[in-house]
């Protein structure tokens, strides 16, 4: 599996994204520059973390208009798994490939720990490693992770089952409905707020996110065997 | 040269929570007769006159400057300073 | 010279004495009219000025200075770039760096802060190293007052700000609340960067005909007499300088990061440094004066933001996420390429000369020439009047105070709800402190530690002091400040390196402030060169006063230690229970200064604490040898409040409970802040082993899996409290202050 | 009740950063004509009227909204919505 990570000028998980994917599930990776506009090759897309252009405006909002986007729309239209993490879901909702939109920490201030996450779909080609009602360590860091959406929103999200990570216990940033992640309706786009790629190595404090690398690597190989018998 | 002022402000049954932390805030400074307050953006641009001036604002905003899932916009044209 | 419209002439510059509002003394205008051999024109004046003012030249600081130790088998850079670097084997080395940033951010706390942040980062990739963490120091007045609050909020959201945006981990550091900083906030940031020998960069503008290239945002009116303002009181008319505020911008700074990063490696890169205080003045004049040359520069050609720039304007101005670079003559188009990767410009706007003056051109006219060395080398050199002050006289003669104390637990848990020494969490949970994914030890244990990629090293890295005992004896609250840093690396697992140090001081022209400066100084290059860790660079930040009084002398010590095998970290949270609990040296009566004594007396007076380096360096070597044998399971040093804050430390978070028996004085034990010691857990079965090597180990008592701090004397049971009861106490105290309105 | 509007702009020698990121990715989105961005806040308060209104409103200007020391405020009062 060959794996891109796009670099935005300001993504700045970029390289723990890559050292993940290289180091924790010893993969091929690379990185692909905003101003690029080919995704070729590749046979995921990873969205990393940071503060693209700053962040300055909304979060994501510039990021979207960069020349590597139409490449990432593409990618998921053809139902490659698309990841975007923390800045990187702020970046899919900015770009519709996820609905709904972000608000600032109810709090209002930035928030860097680790926190429990429920998974709450175990169904999607990036969970399928973990069972429904797991309960996995994950940090997050952001001050802009207050998930919103409308009712009507919400209640399709809901019943097709496309919260994926909900908060467990404590809500760190007021996100309705607890939620932490969501996937699109073909569930191969998934935009989660907590880093699982900080999660993959127990010296860190957890490895919980792990296994969330290891489900899309496990879906990419069974569905390139299907392909290739 | 035009001056467009664009104000951008949160939908109404978006919670607002920079705003409910600054009404807070005022409430403990004893301002209690503030009964809401809600926070939103404040751009000035600079712009070239242009035929369809209007139509290319309002896509700059639909675009880019606002988030229309949550965001409603309006705008004023000046005249600007010519230069 | 020319001079240009609306600004005052040479004549009425020396007539009117116009040099005194730049915060030029009278004789050190005429040195500088004799080193001319001319009447200055404004610009001229202006570069003396910011140049010859304390922040650049350390016209006061620099004959104490000369008194620190910084050499060592391992320093390969000591102070006078950028930043210091010291060796760390396999080729590769550490470099690192702290700063003040304290009267910006008393202005505008925010972008006090974050430029602050800025700059120090600034500082270590001009370098030529990536930055892989950062730290603070901060200190601020009473939190009941509700500008205290509002300063300590902002700065703490500035330097997430900052860092969070541009990637860097903020993995730890210090904060402490006293009286004495209510109108005079410190906020100390340091640097911390990784790099390989071969990539150390240095501001040298060598090769004549070599092209000067600005790189970096754009110059501004921003901050103009920022560096003269650095080094004045701040009074009433201090907010009369707000135009002088600089805003920080996080995102231009990564991507001015990751080009400069890149250009290290093209060898068409001559010099580089920052365009940090007194920006362009400072980088162009001290890149020619160190490598014996000149430079001219055509102004024009400098990006402006701002229409009608004066070139004392520019030359003066502070904007910040600026560099300035020489190159090979010829190659400037690769250079720009490596910018116009990450969306910068990289513009030549002047030559290294032969003769040794800074020419500056504008508008087709010469519009200043002074010599390179007159600004930077040849800057005065004060040597200030000490004096012993009164009070430490005083001190020194007071008998030695002891608390009456009734219920230890009744102290111990208000001692935990003191600011400075409640739980951080507060704080650095709105930094990330890990992003990078090579924090190991976040903030929250002794020293963070930050692993080394590839290898099975890592950092271990702090920022300590206490100034309540410098208050008391600036020589021996040093010396601590020093050792405390030292033990904080150990209990980590690691060796200390070197330190980096940031003199935090009143107006040195009073006496005692200078002669407090003196002793500082003097203590600290004693503990350094005992404990073997040389100083590699620092900062000096003079006059930190408010309607005369002076702040507490708190010269924050930065220390990095290096980490031989990641197996070796420890942490300072028990682990298991079973295990047996030691403390590292007996307690006396050291109450000056303490946690207690503040508590308790609302001041600090008497004898500061004594520190025997001797038996700090043992007990260093011994723990660090018995946790390199992999004896021990948790080490935490005593420091602020005593044994009874450092065992409540070790238990919180830790799932566990303790059972602890005291045969000595239990007040003493418990609150006494005798210097040079540890907690310490062992695992039963290597506790001989373990007592073979530490000399000073006495058994306490054990870890417990009932999550209950008790602790008994001779005659029974003298304090039990549920942890959960000091978790409470201490974490809740932080943000109790903070959602309480003032 | 009173709808106070109150408009928040950096001054005028501060660097706007925000306001500059904004212009460059216009410009990336081929919106030339744009020659200077500048972002502000603007804030909507309801208020219970008094007589000393704006005097209130200005202390609350000056002591939390808006940071003078890099920004200015204007504002205005309408008539708002009585509850
Ligand atoms: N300003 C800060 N930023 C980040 N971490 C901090 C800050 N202040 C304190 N900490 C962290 O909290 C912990 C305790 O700090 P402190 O009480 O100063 O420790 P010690 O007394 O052992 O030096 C340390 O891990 C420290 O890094
Ligand atoms: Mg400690």
């Amino acid at each position: 599996m060959k794996t891109a990570v796009i670099v935005f000028p300001g993504s700045n998980c970029d390289t723990d994204m890559y050292c993940a994917i290289k180091e924790g599930l010893g993969e091929e990776v690379e990185y692909v520059w905003h101003d690029d506009s080919s995704l070729d090759g590749f046979d995921a897309v990873m969205i990393p973390g940071g503060f693209s252009y700053g962040d300055y405006l909304r979060s994501g909002a510039i990021a979207r208009f960069s020349k590597i986007m139409p490449a990432v729309i593409q990618a998921a239209n053809a139902g490659k798994p698309v990841l975007g993490v923390c800045n990187g879901f702020q970046i899919l909702l900015e770009a519709g490939l996820l609905p709904g939109a972000m608000l600032r920490n109810k709090k209002l201030k930035f928030i860097c720990k680790t926190v429990p996450l429920a998974v709450e779909n175990a169904e999607t080609l990036f969970t399928a490693g973990y069972k429904k009602g797991d309960i996995i360590q994950i940090p997050i860091a952001h001050g802009e992770g207050n998930y919103y959406c409308d009712e009507k929103t919400l209640e399709q999200l809901q019943e097709q089952n496309r919260i994926v990570f909900k908060y467990h216990g404590n809500n760190p940033n007021g996100s309705i409905d607890n939620i932490a992640g969501i996937i699109n309706e073909k569930g191969n786009v998934l935009g989660m707020m907590p880093h699982p790629e900080r999660a993959v190595d127990m010296l860190l404090g957890s490895d919980d996110g792990l296994k969330l690398f290891q489900s899309i690597l496990q879906h990419w190989r069974e569905s390139h065997a299907a392909v290739t018998t | 040269m035009k001056k467009v002022k664009i104000y951008i402000t949160l939908r109404e049954s978006v919670l607002d929570p920079q705003g409910q932390a600054v009404m807070d805030s005022l409430h403990n400074m004893s301002y209690e007769d503030v009964k809401d307050v809600r926070i939103g953006k404040y751009i000035e641009l600079e712009m070239e006159d242009s035929k369809n001036l209007t139509n290319r604002i309002e896509e700059m905003c639909e675009k880019l400057l606002a988030n229309t899932v949550i965001e409603n916009y309006r705008y004023e044209i000046e005249e600007g300073v010519t230069q | 010279m020319p001079q240009l419209l609306h600004e005052p002439t040479p004549e009425m510059i020396a007539e009117e004495k116009i040099y005194r509002q730049m915060g030029l003394a009278d004789r050190e205008f005429d040195a500088i009219q004799e080193l001319l051999g001319r009447k200055p024109n404004y610009t001229e004046i202006g570069l003396f000025s910011v140049m010859w003012s304390e922040h650049c030249s350390y016209k006061t600081s620099k004959p104490v200075l000369k008194k620190f130790p910084s050499t060592g088998a391992r320093v390969l850079q000591g102070p006078g770039e950028g930043a210091g670097v010291v060796d760390i084997g396999d080729n590769q080395a550490v470099v690192f760096k702290i700063e003040s940033h304290n009267h910006p951010s008393a202005i505008e706390p925010y972008q006090g802060a974050a430029t602050g942040v800025g700059g120090i980062i600034r500082d270590v990739f001009s370098m030529g190293a990536r930055p892989v963490a950062l730290l603070n120091s901060l200190r601020f007045g009473d939190l009941n007052q509700a500008r205290v609050k509002y300063l300590f909020e902002e700065v703490v959201a500035g330097i997430a700000g900052y860092g969070n945006c541009i990637g860097i981990p903020t993995v730890g550091g210090e904060v402490q609340f006293d009286e004495c900083y209510n109108g005079n906030p410190l906020v100390n940031a340091m640097c911390v960067g990784l790099i390989n020998h071969e990539d150390i960069k240095v501001g040298q503008a060598k090769g004549i005909g070599n092209t000067v290239m600005y790189v970096g945002a754009s110059t501004g009116r921003d901050g103009i007499h920022g560096a003269t303002f650095a080094s004045e009181e701040l009074n009433e008319q201090s907010d009369e300088k707000r135009p002088a505020v600089q805003v920080g911008d996080p995102f231009m700074e990564k991507l001015l990061l990751e080009a400069c990063l890149e250009l290290i490696k093209n060898d068409a890169l001559v010099g580089i440094q920052d365009m940090g205080a007194a920006g362009l003045t400072s980088s162009s004049s001290e890149m020619a004066s160190k490598a014996g040359v000149g430079i001219h520069m055509n102004l024009d050609l400098v990006p402006q933001r701002e229409a009608g720039m004066t070139p004392y304007e520019m030359m003066l101005s502070e904007s910040q996420e600026r560099m300035l670079i020489v190159v090979k003559k010829g190659r400037e188009e690769e250079i720009k390429d490596i910018f116009a990767k990450w969306n910068l410009h990289a513009v030549a706007i002047g030559e290294v000369i032969e003769e040794k003056v800074l020419r500056l051109e504008h508008k087709g006219k010469i519009a200043a020439e002074v010599p390179v060395d007159a600004l930077a080398e040849e800057a005065p050199v004060y040597h200030m009047p000490s004096k012993i002050p009164d009070d430490y006289k005083a001190f020194q003669k007071q008998p030695v105070w002891k608390p009456n104390i009734q219920s230890p637990k009744d102290v111990l848990l208000r001692l935990l709800r003191q600011p400075t020494i409640a739980s951080k969490e507060w704080v650095y949970n709105q930094y990330d402190y890990m992003v990078q994914t090579n924090t190991v030890v976040s903030p929250g244990s002794d020293a963070a530690v930050v692993r080394i990629r590839g290898t099975k090293k890592a950092l271990a890295m702090t920022t300590d002091c206490n100034a309540k005992y410098l208050l008391l004896d600036p020589e021996m609250g040093c010396k601590i400040a020093v050792a405390e840093a030292a033990r904080n690396i150990v209990c980590s697992g690691g060796r200390p390196l070197a330190i980096t140090d940031c003199l935090n001081f009143g107006n040195p022209e009073k006496p005692e402030v200078f002669w407090q400066l003196e002793k500082a100084v003097e203590g600290m290059s004693e503990a350094c060169v005992e404990l073997e860790t040389p100083v590699i660079s620092g900062n000096v930040s003079l006059y930190n006063e408010t309607n005369q009084k002076a702040i507490d002398p708190t010269p924050v010590v930065g220390m990095v230690g290096l980490i031989e095998d990641i197996k070796h970290m420890t942490t300072s949270r028990f682990k298991q229970a079973g295990d047996a609990i030691y403390v590292i040296g007996k307690a006396d009566a050291s109450f000056e200064g303490s946690a207690c004594q503040l508590l308790l007396e609302g001041k600090a007076s008497g004898r500061a604490p004594q520190l025997d380096l001797t038996v700090e360096k043992k007990r260093q070597a011994q723990l660090l040898q018995a946790i390199k044998k992999g004896l021990v399971q948790s080490a935490h040093d005593v420091s602020d409040g005593g044994l009874g804050v450092a065992l409540a430390e070790s238990l919180i978070d830790s799932g566990q409970g303790a059972d602890i028996q005291i045969t000595d004085d239990i007040n003493c034990e418990l609150f006494s802040e005798t210097q040079s010691r540890f907690v310490v857990s062992v695992s039963e079965d290597v506790r001989e082993d373990f007592e073979k090597i530490v000399d000073d180990a006495v058994y306490l008592g054990r870890v417990t899996d009932k999550p209950m701090l008790t602790i008994s004397g001779n005659d029974g049971e003298v304090l039990k409290a549920e942890v959960a009861e000091l978790e409470e106490a201490w974490k809740g105290a932080l943000p109790c202050y903070m959602t309480k309105e003032g």
